[in-house]
C-alpha cells in the first residue's frame, strides 16, 4: 500500500513552525498515536487548530505539557485547565472562534474559497475588526478560510488507496480537516482492501489523503486505550 | 430543592415541543429536558455532528465514538443520522434546527442573550452557542431566575458580552415564563408561589404582564 | 408514514411565479415525475435553478414545451435547442452560473451564508457588476446565496423519516437543494423502514426533507422509462 | 487523418501523467485520452460526482445515474468514490484535481484560455470550465492547431471571451507541445513534419524555442 506509513516515521513530516489541522471533539476522533508522537518529537512553535486541546494530559493536551505548542486556534479551551494556565501565564496564544464558523473556514480553506460572510457573532466581540456587509435579510460578516500545513485526522478505516469512513461521532472535524491542508495524514484502526467500501459510502475520497497510519491504541470498552505493552 | 427547579424548568420547556420538531439542547438544565418529551416524536441534533440522538447506554454499549455535544456517551435512535461539523453547523445557521434550548448568563429585556463570557475572567470557549443564537428557528432560554449569589439574570442592559444580535423567543426560570414580541418582553406564567412583586424585584427587567390571561401553575 | 405525499397532489405545493430549485445532471438524478406534474399544472412564471434544463422534450425540457418557465439559472443551457430558442426569442431569461459557483452558492443557502469569495470566473464577464476582494493568494469576486421557494430532488431510496440516499452520480446537485428551499420534496424510487439506511450512511438527514413522493418511472435497461399504462 | 490527430494529442497528453494522479477530462479530444493511459495508476475525477471513473460498460451494465460529464454511461473502478458537486467543484476549486484536459477555443501568448463562449453568438453554457482554469493544479490544453477554416487559435491576444486570469501550462495540438513558464510561451515539441516557418505562420502567438533542445518526435 502506497499511502502506508509507519508511525515512527510520522514525526519527520512535521516542521518547527507548522500549523495543524488536528481532528476530534474532546476526544473523539482524535489521532491520539500522531499526538503522542508530537509530544515526544520536541517539535516547537507549533499551531493547532482544533475544536479544544483535548483534556488535561490527554491527546492534545498532551502537546501543553510536552511545550510544543505556540498557538491555538479553535472553539472551546475552558475544559482544559492546562490551556488555561498556559494562556493566563502568556505562554500560548489563543484564538477563539466560534465551532460552526471553525468548521466551514476549515471547508472553505479546502474548497479555494476566500471567506465566506456570517450571521453568527455579528454584534459580538469575535466580530471585533472583521469586515461587515449587509445582505437582503440581515448583517453578517466576513469570515477568512483556514487552512493547515498538515492535517492530523482519525478514521475508523482506510482502504489501500486510502479512502476513509470515520466512527459514529468520531467524524466531526476529521472530513473538512482531511481538505484542507498541504499535508493529510489519517490515523485509523484498519485498513481494508479497495472495493471494500462501497463508492457512495465512502466520506473522504483518496484524493484527499496522504499518508495512512495504524493506530497504535486499542478499544476497549468503547475507549481507547494504550496496549500493556507493544514491542 | 434546586435539582427540583432545575427539572420544573426542563419539564416546562418539554412543553413548547412539538410533534416532528428538531431540538438542539445545550449544556446545563436543558439536558435535564429529554427525560420529559415523552409522547412527542421529536429529534434531538447535537452539534457534534448527529441528529436523532438517544438516551445514555448501559455501560457494555459505551462508545466513546459515539457521544453528545456535552461529551457523554449516546445512542441513536431509529433513523438517526451522522455528519460531519460542516454539515451540522450548515443546519444550525441555515435554519434547519426548530428550537435550540440554551443556559444564559445574562439576558436583556428585548431578548439579547449573554452565554458564553464573564469580564474579567478568562474568555477560552464560546462551542456552539453563537452558531445557535444566530441560526435556530426559535430560542428558548432554560435558566435560575437569579445567579447562585442572588444577582440578576435578567436585566436591563446586558452587562456581560453578548452572544449576537439575534433576540430569544422565550425564557423559562424556576419563577416565571417569559416570552419576547417585537423585542419586548411579557410575562405569560408564574411557576412558583412567588408574588408579582417579588418576581419585579428580582427581575431588573422591564415586562408587560400578557395580554392573554395570566397563567399562576 | 407521515412525510408521503400523493404525486397528485403535489403541484398544489407551487405557486405561480415561485422559484423552484430542481436536482439533476442532465436527466440524471433529475425528478422527473415532479416535473411531468409541473408541465400539466399550468403553473406559470416560475424559476427554475438548475444545472441545465434537461433535453429537448425530456426533464425539465418539457417545462419549456408548456410554458412554465419565466427564468432559467444554470450552468449549461447550450445542449437543449428548446432553450436556446426561447431565450433568442425573449421567453426566457437566462442567468449563467459556472457550475461549480452554482452549487456552492445552493449550499450557502442552505448554510445560512450570505456569499463567499472565489476565483472562479475572476477577470471574466460573468464576474461582471460582482464586489471583489483581495486575498493573500490574489482576487476573488463574491458569490451571493441562491436560495428557493421549493425544491425537486431526486432520491434512490427514502426510509419513513425521509432521510435520502441517492443512486450512483444521481446524487450530484440533489443533497445540496435539499438544504436550500423553504420546501424540500423529494421523488424516490422505494420508501423503506426507518433503521434499514444505517445512520452514517444516510446522505441526506430527514431534516430537510418536507414530503417524499413515489416516482411513476420505471427503470429498465438503466433508463427510467414510463411504465406502459398505469391505472 | 482528423481522427488520427486527435489521437495522437491524447496520446502525448496521457504521457504527462504521472503514478496517482488526480486527472479531470474535458469534452472533445480530452474524452479520447482514457484509452492511452494504460499503465499508470491515475484517477479520473467527473466533475458531476465520481472520483475512479471507468470505461463505458457493456450495454447490460448502463445505469444512466452513473455517468460522465459528457452525459455518457461509465463504470467505477475499484476504490471509487461518488459524491455530490459541492464537493466535487471543492476538490476542483480547492486544488485537489492534479491535472485538467480542457479542450479551448483560443489561447493567447501568456497561457490566457478562452473556451465558452464565442462573441456574437449565444453566451448559454458555461458548465464547470471556469472552476476547472481557476483550481486545477495543472492546465493542459488539448485542441487542433487552428479551427477548421485555418483560423488561428494560439493567439497574441484573446478576441474571444477569457475563461479566467489564471493561465494555463502547457498546450498541445497535432503540431507541436507549448509549455508556458511565467506567461511566456515555449515551443518544446514538433509532433508533426511541418516545418518551423510553418508552424510560426498558424501560430500568431509569440514564443520561444525552448532552452531545452527541441524535440521532433
Amino acid at each position: 500500500m502506497k499511502k502506508l506509513l509507519k508511525l515512527e516515521h510520522f514525526s519527520e513530516l512535521i516542521k518547527d513552525g507548522d500549523k495543524l489541522l488536528v481532528g476530534g471533539f474532546g476526544l473523539s476522533g482524535t489521532p491520539l498515536s500522531l499526538i503522542d508522537e508530537i509530544a515526544t518529537s520536541g517539535k516547537k512553535n507549533l499551531t493547532v487548530v482544533s475544536n479544544n486541546l483535548g483534556e488535561k494530559g490527554k491527546g492534545l493536551g498532551k502537546l501543553l505539557v510536552s511545550g510544543n505548542l505556540k498557538k491555538a486556534i479553535g472553539s472551546y479551551f475552558t475544559t482544559n485547565g492546562d490551556a488555561v494556565n498556559a494562556w493566563s501565564k502568556g505562554e500560548l496564544e489563543i484564538e477563539l472562534v466560534p465551532q460552526g464558523t471553525l468548521a466551514e473556514a476549515i471547508r472553505c480553506g479546502g474548497a479555494g474559497i476566500g471567506g465566506f460572510y456570517t450571521k453568527t457573532a455579528v454584534g459580538t466581540k469575535l466580530a471585533e475588526g472583521k469586515h461587515k456587509m449587509t445582505f437582503d435579510d440581515g448583517d453578517y460578516i466576513l469570515e477568512k478560510a483556514i487552512k493547515g500545513d498538515v492535517a492530523l485526522i482519525k478514521a475508523l478505516k482506510a482502504d489501500t488507496l486510502g479512502n476513509l469512513i470515520y466512527d459514529q461521532t468520531g467524524r466531526n472535524f476529521n472530513p473538512v480537516m482531511a481538505t484542507a491542508a498541504k499535508l493529510v495524514i489519517a490515523e485509523v484502526d484498519e485498513i481494508v482492501e479497495a472495493g471494500e467500501i462501497k463508492p457512495e459510502e465512502i466520506v473522504t475520497p483518496h484524493l484527499f489523503v496522504d499518508y495512512v497510519v495504524v493506530t497504535k491504541y486499542v478499544k476497549e470498552g468503547g475507549r481507547y486505550v494504550e496496549p500493556a505493552t507493544t514491542n | 430543592m434546586s435539582q427540583q427547579q432545575r427539572i420544573k424548568i426542563a419539564r416546562r420547556i418539554a412543553e413548547e415541543f412539538e410533534d416532528n420538531q428538531i431540538i438542539n439542547l445545550g449544556v446545563g438544565i436543558p439536558t435535564l429536558i429529554p427525560d420529559y418529551i415523552e409522547g412527542k416524536d421529536v429529534y434531538l441534533h447535537s452539534e457534534n455532528g448527529l441528529l436523532g440522538m438517544g438516551p445514555t447506554p448501559e455501560e457494555e454499549f459505551v462508545n466513546m465514538d459515539l457521544i453528545s455535544a456535552s461529551k457523554k456517551p449516546v445512542s441513536v435512535e431509529t433513523g438517526a443520522s451522522i455528519f460531519d461539523s460542516s454539515d451540522s453547523f450548515l443546519m444550525i445557521r441555515g435554519g434547519h434546527v426548530d428550537v435550540a434550548v440554551l443556559g444564559t448568563l445574562q439576558v436583556d429585556e428585548t431578548g439579547e442573550v449573554a452565554n458564553w463570557a464573564v469580564p474579567g475572567q478568562n474568555i477560552l470557549g464560546v462551542g456552539g452557542a453563537m452558531d445557535l443564537v444566530a441560526g435556530a428557528k426559535k430560542i428558548i432560554i432554560a435558566t435560575m431566575h437569579t445567579s447562585k449569589d442572588g444577582t440578576p439574570k435578567l436585566l436591563k442592559k446586558l452587562t456581560f458580552p453578548s452572544s449576537g444580535v439575534r433576540k430569544v423567543d422565550m425564557i423559562v426560570t424556576e419563577h416565571a415564563v417569559f416570552e419576547f414580541k417585537d423585542e419586548k418582553m411579557f410575562l405569560i406564567e408564574v411557576l412558583s408561589d412567588i408574588t408579582l412583586e417579588e418576581l419585579k424585584e428580582i427581575t431588573p427587567a422591564s415586562y408587560e404582564l400578557s395580554t392573554k390571561k395570566l397563567i399562576r401553575v
